[in-house]
């Protein structure tokens, strides 16, 4: 069954926390080279037939992400 | 690109100014040139731009909030309104601050986020005043269940609420959730936190002391809501107008957390002489609050402020609504101890200036002048309008709209009534909230008034209400504004408390609306009356003003919160019936 | 008092330190207040890792706190017997510091969720719930948004079969967890976890009930029989 | 700036309420198309000089994930 991926990360501009969090804690374990994180989030969905991108981009966009503050990427071959 | 300093303001005295584009108008415009004798630099237009907004300066509200000024004084007052809250002595040396504020439009582009930063910012009000937060209330309003827009804002509310609240650790002792088609476009979000300290531990939000500095702490400045403030609060949402929306603001209340407990170490020590939190209007709302409240003047090095996002301009640096920020002011030889604090908890924190004994608020970026104002044209000067205001003209038909008195199917009425919405069981929302942190609630819900212990060992403890109802307000808002005061009064009287302040916030829709200016001018007149006759002070609130979808304005919705002590916690008095055989007493008419 | 010493440990994000310490000092303990970036442990009797978000749970709940320095000695110690006990954020913590097995995840029904939750105490010989009888039923709050319990089935058969499930969800389960367990315990009984908080029930006032005092009862007595 | 992404998602035999809170919306909304959706994290590391994979896979496997119930991707290429 094809496969598409939707990666829906926060926007340039907005604050991550979730990110900070994380590169705080990469910093007191010592993982320097780190030097900024951003955190968002990982869809896989499975697709019946050919992914139709007019429809999964309305999916990414109206459903999966707050298009206020997230940016959406499609994947279509799933990776 | 060139640097709009003031000199340059000067030599450029014609140059156009995108005054209106900021929501002033051309005769507020004219006052800031003659306040300044020149024409404002950019960062000056963008701090009087904030500042003199609807709502920052209540510029349509304050003729009318005069009048609660104007109650007799209460013993048990201590600071009144006009500090960030008000406190209030509970007996044995404890004070008591508490407030109410309005996160509406926000709640609506992004419900968690709009919720959880309106919760956010409540909090730090209380920090401010030196006391610790210990509980929070959420006074909720939507539109019909049904709505399908509902399913959206409903549950993202909720969840940033508690969220928010939850992380803090703040226990959530109560609140409401009505709805109404009235609210489908503009929902409302009022959130209550109020804390406890001792007498002597009451800050104040003042510069004071020339060569102490000032210190910016907390998170890094960002593009958050840059013009949030004036266009989410003096704009009217609109689905054909371009769209205004604002970058929405993102809270962090793991960041709050470390900052309440770095300002509780920073007091406990004694480490500064003026403190101010950082919401709508940022750093211009800081520092020109903190100057005008102090003797002297202050001088800002701008582009010291730590940044999220380099790109920003010195206009918007002062203008952004990055959360979860505060600003002290600091003795020079305390400074290397603040720091260290902040260190601890991993607070970021940079002297970014000093009080100066001038009578200017000035601000340098890079080297160069960019702001030279006198703080008070700022912070207290904004514009006050008598707006005008009539009885709206079709109130006659609605108040003899009288239902029937009787139905013909009682039972039906009242399943109709006890199934609606309104009265439903709301623990769908209160199960989200925490309401064991902290191990001093001694009620929430489903009890009428929330209550909590603030001493284990004398078991001193205070009592909050927070009610509305807008369809009284409608009906009436004279009466309303009373109806709602006196449930919230009996809501803490039934725990066993005695009342002893009210807080409020006042959700209404356009004051250039002469029909709503007057549902607000009743409604305080309402309260304030109210309060006269129950011998109460208002500490404080808030007003939220341009609530409407469209033309139509929401019904009038002041919300009113009360607070009261009680000498012992042990004693309370619990609703519900709780053992067979008990006595059943109706009391009143 | 019995002299009987227990740590307290304070994360960045820690909410119901307080009331863990509070519940101590009613069972009788001594507190003793221990700070995350501390990479000593003093001499305590036993430790509890209280409720709340450490460092938000931005990434997973207590996944950064459980790699802070004060953890690894504690990790140390509780593999030298030393009772530990981690309530809600601090199970999490256990959990994702290897001391206890499985995670704790999102919960199913996507919600924080605060009720009083019926327990069944499954276990009475552990270091601290030597003080209820097996098979009692208690009464203290349940508040978390990631409390579900997770494991592979073998694990989790694994984990039944050495009777390892301390307390189980009774009368609903409020997150999901897998076989309604709301909390385990290491092999020796000496390292307990749970969802549920018994700190929060340990007053009339402001519990539902007093029944969680007999976590804070159980370590003392057998710090003091020991 | 290298970026290396990492994405973590959830072992296939551990439940995943929020995609099947999704795959619900999806169908409500009249998506039939979408079979199955697993939602995960997705995180965008910005890292100095030449990424080091073995540093960069540790991090994702004992700090980014916790390898009892969920597994890493590793994308050093940044996409
Ligand atoms: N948004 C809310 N936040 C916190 N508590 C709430 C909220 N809404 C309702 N509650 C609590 O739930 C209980 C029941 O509320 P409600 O149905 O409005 O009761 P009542 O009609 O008696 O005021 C009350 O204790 C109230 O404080």
């Amino acid at each position: 069954m094809p496969r598409v991926v939707v990666d829906v990360v926060l926007k340039p501009e907005i604050s991550d926390p979730q990110g900070q969090a994380v590169l705080g804690a990469l910093g007191r374990l010592g993982h320097q080279g780190v030097t900024g994180v951003r955190q968002g989030k990982h869809f896989v969905l499975d697709v019946e037939g050919t992914p139709d991108e007019a429809e999964l981009r309305e999916i990414a966009e109206t459903l999966l992400a707050n298009p206020v503050i997230e940016d959406v990427e499609l994947h279509l071959d799933g990776a | 690109m060139t640097v709009d300093t003031v000199t340059r303001a000067g030599e450029t005295p014609d140059e156009e100014q995108p005054y209106r584009e900021l929501g002033l108008r051309d005769e507020e415009y004219l006052r800031i040139r003659d306040i300044l004798g020149r024409r404002p630099t950019t960062a000056e237009l963008a701090m009087y731009s904030v500042m003199w907004s609807e709502h920052c300066s209540y510029k349509s509200s304050k003729v009318h909030l005069r009048t609660f000024g104007d109650l007799p004084r209460s013993e048990a007052l201590l600071v009144g309104m006009g500090e960030n809250a008000g406190v209030v002595d509970v007996g044995d040396g404890y004070a008591v601050t508490f407030k109410v504020e309005s996160h509406n439009h926000p709640s609506y582009v992004e419900p968690y986020q709009g919720a959880a930063t309106g919760v956010g910012g409540i909090v730090r009000d209380i920090l401010t005043m030196g006391a610790r937060p210990v509980a929070v209330m959420d006074s909720l309003r939507f539109g019909r269940a049904d709505a399908p827009d509902t399913a959206r804002v409903l549950p993202g509310v909720v969840a940033g609420v508690g969220g928010y609240g939850n992380c803090l650790g703040l226990p959530n002792i109560g609140g409401e959730v009505l709805f109404d088609d009235c609210y489908a476009g503009n929902p409302l979000v009022n959130a209550l936190c109020v804390g406890v300290m001792k007498h002597s531990d009451v800050r104040l939000a003042k510069a004071e002391g020339a060569g102490n500095k000032v210190v910016l702490f907390g998170a890094r400045t960002g593009g958050d809501g840059i013009g949030g403030v004036s266009v989410l609060a003096s704009e009217t949402f609109d689905e054909h107008g371009p769209a205004k929306r604002p970058s929405v603001q993102v809270g962090d209340p793991f960041t709050e957390k470390l900052l309440i407990e770095a300002c509780l170490e920073i007091f406990a020590a004694d480490l500064v002489t003026g403190i101010q939190d950082l919401g709508g209007a940022g750093l211009s709302c800081a520092t020109s609050e903190l100057a005008a409240a102090g003797s002297g003047g202050m001088r800002i090095d701008l582009e010291t402020v730590p940044l999220r996002d380099s790109t920003l301009t010195a206009a918007e640096i002062l203008m952004s609504e990055s959360q979860e920020r505060m600003c002290a002011i600091v003795e020079p030889a305390k400074v290397e101890e603040f720091l260290a604090v902040c260190a601890k908890w991993d607070v970021l924190a940079t002297v970014i200036g000093e009080v100066t004994d001038g009578d200017r608020l000035l601000i340098d970026w890079h080297g160069e002048r960019i702001v030279d104002v006198p703080p008070r044209t700022v912070a207290h000067d904004g514009p006050v309008y008598e707006r005008p205001y009539h009885r709206p003209a079709d109130l006659d038909d609605l108040q003899a709209d009288l239902p029937p008195t009787a139905s013909a199917d009682l039972r039906a009425d009242w399943l109709a009534v006890v199934g609606s919405p309104d009265g439903c069981d709301k623990s769908w929302v209160t199960e989200q909230y925490d309401r064991y942190v902290q191990g001093n609630t001694v009620l929430a819900q489903p009890d009428d008034a929330g209550l909590v212990r603030i001493d284990e060992t004398t078991h001193r403890g205070i009592a909050l209400a927070l009610d509305g109802n807008a369809r009284f307000a409608r009906l009436d808002p004279y009466t309303g504004a009373q109806l709602n005061l006196a449930e919230a009064y009996r809501n803490v009287a039934v725990s066993g408390a005695v009342p002893l302040a009210v807080t409020n916030c006042l959700n209404f829709g356009s004051p250039e609306e002469p029909e709503v200016m007057w549902q607000f001018a009743e409604a305080v007149r309402g309260l304030a009356d109210g309060c006269r006759a129950l011998g109460l002070p208002v500490t404080g609130g808030n007003v939220s003003l341009y609530n409407q979808t469209g033309d139509v304005p929401i019904n009038p919705t002041p919300v009113i919160g009360v607070l009261g002590v009680h000498d012992d916690v042990r004693t309370r008095v619990r609703g519900g019936w709780r053992a067979a055989g008990e006595t059943v007493l109706l009391l009143g008419e | 008092m019995t002299g009987v010493r227990i740590g307290v440990v304070t994360f960045p994000g820690s909410l119901d330190d307080v009331d863990a310490a509070r519940a101590v000092r009613l069972a009788g303990g001594e507190v003793v207040p221990l700070w995350h970036a501390d990479a000593e442990l003093p001499a305590v009797d036993a430790v509890v890792l209280p409720g709340g978000f450490s460092y938000g749970d931005y990434l997973r709940a207590g996944a950064i706190a459980a790699r802070q320095p004060l953890m690894r000695a504690v990790v140390d110690r509780a593999r030298a017997g030393m009772p530990v006990l981690g309530i809600c954020n601090g199970f999490q913590v256990l959990c994702e510091a290897g001391l206890l097995p499985g995670a704790l995840t999102r919960n199913s029904h996507l919600h924080f969720r605060n009720r009083d939750q019926a327990l069944l105490v499954e276990r009475a010989d552990t270091a601290w719930t030597s003080s209820y009888d097996q098979g009692q039923t208690i009464v203290v709050p349940v508040k978390n948004g990631e409390g579900r319990y997770v494991g592979s089935d073998a694990d989790l058969d694994r984990l039944e079969g050495e009777g390892r499930v301390v307390v189980r969800y009774a009368g609903g389960n409020p997150n999901g967890s897998s076989r309604d367990i709301a909390g385990v315990t290491s092999a020796d009984g000496r390292v307990v976890g749970l969802m549920p908080h018994p700190e929060h029930a340990v007053e009339e006032l402001t519990g539902p009930s007093v029944d969680g005092l007999g976590f804070f009862t159980s370590v003392l007595q057998g710090a003091l029989s020991a």
